[in-house]
């Protein structure tokens, strides 16, 4: 039960940090609170990607080394170097992330200009009375 | 890997999650979700996805955070929630 | 070279969106041009890779010469291959509608509004054509940005109903990567085939039921199905015309596309119908949103949110009908997916020009408008009569089969469904029709009283050309329906 | 909004500072096959040293050195060098992206060449990644610099 | 409404919760996740590409059409933040972009 605990725990953390960041996506009235939200969310699973990446015991960064002589003539011991395919699959997720945040702050600003307001329900408000 | 290390940052982490989605100066937030991401970031060094942390500290907590200022600057700092 | 065309269906318009800006520096006219010559390139490569398929069987595009594991491969089966022209023809056909459009709603916007349109269209053609599951997600995330681009540029509202589908859509690409995350973790592999081969050890395992919700839950966000269909009539109805002339029909219905693929490529068939209740809930969603659909409908007074929700009520009768899971209602859904993107580009080619003539898409202001544009409103009618479902047209050919299917099954609620869709849209659309035609009949007098009514007239025929052609394709897609249906959709029905 | 900083200390250190991020990003750029790095990571830095010149010498300054029109179409460039070389293997009778087709160019064996062709991916895509993370960070900046948009003419 | 927020995302967080059970340790290097493909990127990566850098050698080719996509979302950004914020703008005294 303990090994598994120990075994587990991290993605726990991982599942409780999404949440934090998908509450706030919903629950939140103010804009850039819901881009803050959205921030934490996506980047919540960027960590649980890279964990599965993660090799317990003498493991470095995936970098061959003695990479200076001859041409890959060395076997490599993978058991080594840390798993790189979550790794590049979440560099694409990085500037995913940060593109959707361009976009949503420009929103957010052609919102602001139109309303002078951030809060949702003003923002309906005003929408409501025309 | 080292468990305490990763025990801190994770604890830092959240720390950092559930001050950014609950202050109400959006400036400070934001600063805060910058330095959520760089905590992030060494999580990541941590772990071993070097490349990962690079980009992250590079793109999320610059970039990101400079983005994020941007709009709180062109729009308002207090918020309601 | 031959074997290469596969790859330039998405490399052509994703070069041409790059050269658009600088085009755009020099004549700001030649985008429209530009535009239209790229994606009939891309169009001809579509349908070229569709006649191949046809004769030889399924094409496996290697990127970058890896084999597939290891590095990303395309695969065009007839699905695919079907999907992919219906994407390319449409996205021509809307391209050419556009361009008086644009000029009058976002003047000053011409140029970018042109390089976003190719980049969604690139989008598109990404997730369609890939066998990658990474892949795809990034190639939707392309799609969906360039789409909240285009809403929000649109009337008043708009970046209000774009932020709403920011947040709705990023939690649904996240939950899709969420179920990616999951099926990587116990299998490893990201090739769709890969994963199909390795996965039937795991099919008890919780991580695989999770991964089924996760990447289904964030599929049906932005499919908009009815429960969480909140984001798309308010973006949809403040879109500019040609931008929600475009994403309307073929956001949705890709979406389909990829559930379809991720049930019945990804998964085995018997996971979902044996295994898991899968396809029964689906068909209960599909029930739930042909019905949702057309009563909100009912209740609308604005036309172009009126047929939002009969995009989302059909949302439902392809959900519905993948969910009975029999050869018959498959191809009936299938056929559906080509109908319903046909018939509701037509219906929002003609919101576009009533738009454009009228300044206004309210069913009120809709009075003698047959008289004024007939041609117009003879291709909304063709279009009308396609979605209750009148035989000449092709949505009556793919809901028999959807009924035929639900009797199979011996789902009675659902063919209830769909008969009574079929009421709710001779109400809605008799409705429209009533205003247009018969008030001013009656007010005969009126029509020679010319003053501000002679503003409004037929269409430009830079517009009213391809909305004709799509009301003549409405047609011909029904009469020729069986031809589609052995050469094709036969084929691309999933083998359950 | 921004104004350029009247501070000597600050525009004296950023001056001394912007050719140091511009040598390191492109360090970074062009080591990315033997450390950490690569084209995002140099582009965004390349692209906070056009960040960092705007908030200390102002934006009419840095307009000289690169404007926003220039951003623009290197954004386009830089897109277009990647798919340009794709399209190169494609010709060259590869597959797309296939850069040990790249050989038959240069005088190199297939796997340097293919090192090569990495390389020049990462060149456009940090061109592109520098010119659009300055285009957005611009155009968020601006915002309301100029006479009122024709949103709110209506 | 937040009291059904809070609801959703402790539903949504369960559920991910229940999939963590069945899931290999963490760091297992016997995971598939780090048996199946990823191997073979740190086996061939010199012999093919010459390359030390594994991700930067399946970033850029083994899944370099990825990256295509990825620095085409950036982009896809870019020219949607000019076309929100900039392109509706009228430019002083010159004609307009």
């Amino acid at each position: 039960m303990f090994e598994f605990i120990v075994g587990h725990y991290n993605y726990w953390m991982y599942v409780g940090l999404m949440m934090i960041g998908f509450y706030a996506m919903m629950a939140k009235r103010n804009l850039i609170k819901k881009i803050i939200g959205m921030n934490i969310f996506q980047s919540a699973i960027i960590l649980f990607y890279i964990s599965t990446s993660v090799k317990k015991g003498d493991v470095t960064v995936p970098i061959l080394e003695h990479a200076h002589d001859g041409h890959g003539a060395h076997a490599v011991d993978i058991m080594h170097y840390a798993n790189p395919l979550p790794h590049v699959l979440m560099l694409t997720a990085i500037v995913v992330m940060v593109a959707t945040l361009g976009v949503a702050v420009a929103v957010t600003i052609m919102i602001y200009r139109r309303y002078q307001t951030l809060e949702e329900d003003e923002i309906i408000m005003s929408i409501r009375r025309g | 890997m080292i468990l305490p290390l990763d025990f801190i940052l994770i604890l830092f982490v959240f720390i950092c999650a559930v001050a950014a989605i609950t202050i109400k100066d959006l400036l400070s937030a934001v600063v805060i979700l910058g330095a959520y991401s760089f905590l992030m970031c060494l999580l990541w060094t941590e772990m071993a996805a070097i490349d990962v942390a690079f980009t992250e500290a590079s793109v999320s907590a610059s970039i990101g955070t400079v983005l994020m200022i941007g709009c709180v600057a062109k729009t308002k700092r207090r918020s309601k929630d | 070279m031959v074997a290469q065309i596969p790859i330039l269906i998405v490399v052509i318009p994703l070069i041409s969106s790059l050269f658009c800006p600088l085009i755009g520096l020099w004549r700001k006219g030649l985008c429209y041009f530009w535009t239209v010559f790229s994606l009939s390139l891309c169009a001809l490569a579509s349908i070229d890779t569709l006649l191949t398929v046809m004769e030889s069987g399924t094409i496996h595009y290697r990127l970058g010469g890896w084999t597939p594991p290891f590095g990303i491969e395309y695969v065009v089966d007839h699905l695919n291959a079907m999907m992919l022209v219906i994407v390319s023809v449409i996205s021509l056909i809307v391209a050419i509608y556009s361009k008086r459009s644009v000029e009058q709603e976002l003047p000053r916007r011409f140029v970018y509004f042109y390089t976003v349109f190719l980049l969604q269209v690139t989008g598109f053609l990404g997730i369609v054509i890939t066998g990658d599951l990474f892949n795809l997600y990034v190639f939707l995330e392309i799609s969906s940005l360039a789409g909240y681009a285009l809403i929000a540029i649109g009337e008043d509202g708009a970046p209000l109903a774009t932020f709403r589908y920011i947040v709705m859509g990023t939690i649904g690409a996240c939950f899709y990567l969420l179920g990616v995350g999951y099926i990587y973790i116990s299998t490893g592999s990201l090739n769709m085939a890969d994963v199909q081969q390795i996965l039937p050890q795991l099919y008890h395992s919780k991580v695989v039921l999770t991964a089924v919700a996760f990447l289904l839950a964030g599929l049906a966000v932005k499919m908009a199905l009815f429960p969480v269909h909140v984001w798309l009539p308010d973006a949809y109805t403040k879109a500019p015309s040609a931008a929600s002339a475009l994403i309307a029909p073929l956001m949705t219905k890709i979406s389909l596309y990829v559930m379809i693929r991720v049930l019945f490529t990804v998964f085995k068939p018997y996971l979902s119908i044996e295994l898991l209740p899968i396809t029964d809930i689906m068909v209960w969603a599909g029930f739930v949103a042909i019905l949702g659909g057309g009563i909100m409908a009912l209740a609308q007074t604005d036309f172009k949110r009126m047929l939002c929700y009969v995009v989302v009520a059909e949302v439902g009768y392809i959900v519905g009908g993948v969910g009975l899971a029999n050869t018959i209602a498959m191809q009936g859904a299938i056929l559906h997916i080509l109908n319903d993107a046909v018939m509701t580009i037509g219906l929002f080619a003609v919101a576009g020009i009533i738009v454009y003539k009228n300044k206004s898409h309210n069913i009120s202001d809709f009075h003698g408008l047959f008289k004024k544009m007939p041609f117009t409103m003879a291709a909304f009618v063709v279009g009308a009569l396609s979605i209750i479902g009148v035989p000449p047209t092709c949505g009556f050919f793919s809901k028999w089969y959807l009924i035929h299917g639900a009797v199979i099954a011996e789902h009675w609620a659902f063919l209830a469904a769909l008969l009574l869709s079929s009421l709710i849209s001779v109400v809605l659309f008799f409705r429209v029709i009533e205003i247009g035609f018969v008030f001013e009949a009656s007010h005969g007098g009126h029509a020679h009283s010319t003053g501000h009514v002679a503003t409004i007239d037929e269409a430009p025929l830079s517009m009213l050309i391809p909305t004709i052609a799509i009301a003549i394709g409405i047609i011909l897609i029904g009469v020729y329906n069986q031809t589609i249906l052995s050469n094709i959709i036969a084929f691309a029905v999933p083998k359950l | 909004m921004i104004r350029d900083s009247q501070d000597v200390i600050v525009k004296t250190l950023s001056r001394l500072l912007v050719p140091f991020m511009v040598i390191y990003a492109l360090y970074v750029i062009m080591h990315g096959h033997h450390s950490p790095g690569g084209g995002f990571q140099g582009g965004v830095i390349l692209a906070a040293g056009f960040v960092l010149l705007v908030v200390s010498h102002g934006l009419e300054q840095t307009r000289k050195r690169l404007s926003e029109k220039a951003a623009g179409v290197l954004s386009s460039i830089g897109v277009f060098i990647y798919a340009g070389i794709g399209a190169l293997c494609l010709i060259l009778g590869g597959n797309y992206l296939d850069y040990g087709k790249l050989s038959k160019l240069l005088p190199v064996v297939p796997a340097e060449a293919r090192s090569l062709g990495i390389l020049g991916v990462e060149i456009g895509v940090a061109l592109a990644v520098m010119a659009v993370m300055f285009t957005i960070f611009l155009v968020i900046f601006t915002v309301g610099e100029f006479p009122e948009d024709d949103r709110s003419e209506k | 409404m937040k009291i059904l927020s809070l609801m959703t995302a402790v539903l949504v967080g369960a559920v991910l919760i229940y999939g963590t059970l069945d899931m290999p340790k963490w760091g297992d290097p016997h995971s598939p996740a780090n048996t199946h493909v990823s191997p073979y990127y740190l086996h061939h990566s010199l012999e093919h590409t010459a390359t030390p850098n594994v991700v930067t050698s399946v970033l850029a080719d083994y899944r370099g059409y990825d990256t295509l996509g990825e620095t085409t979302v950036i982009f896809t950004a870019g020219m949607a933040c000019i076309l929100l914020l900039r392109a509706g703008r009228k430019r002083r005294g010159k004609g307009d972009v």
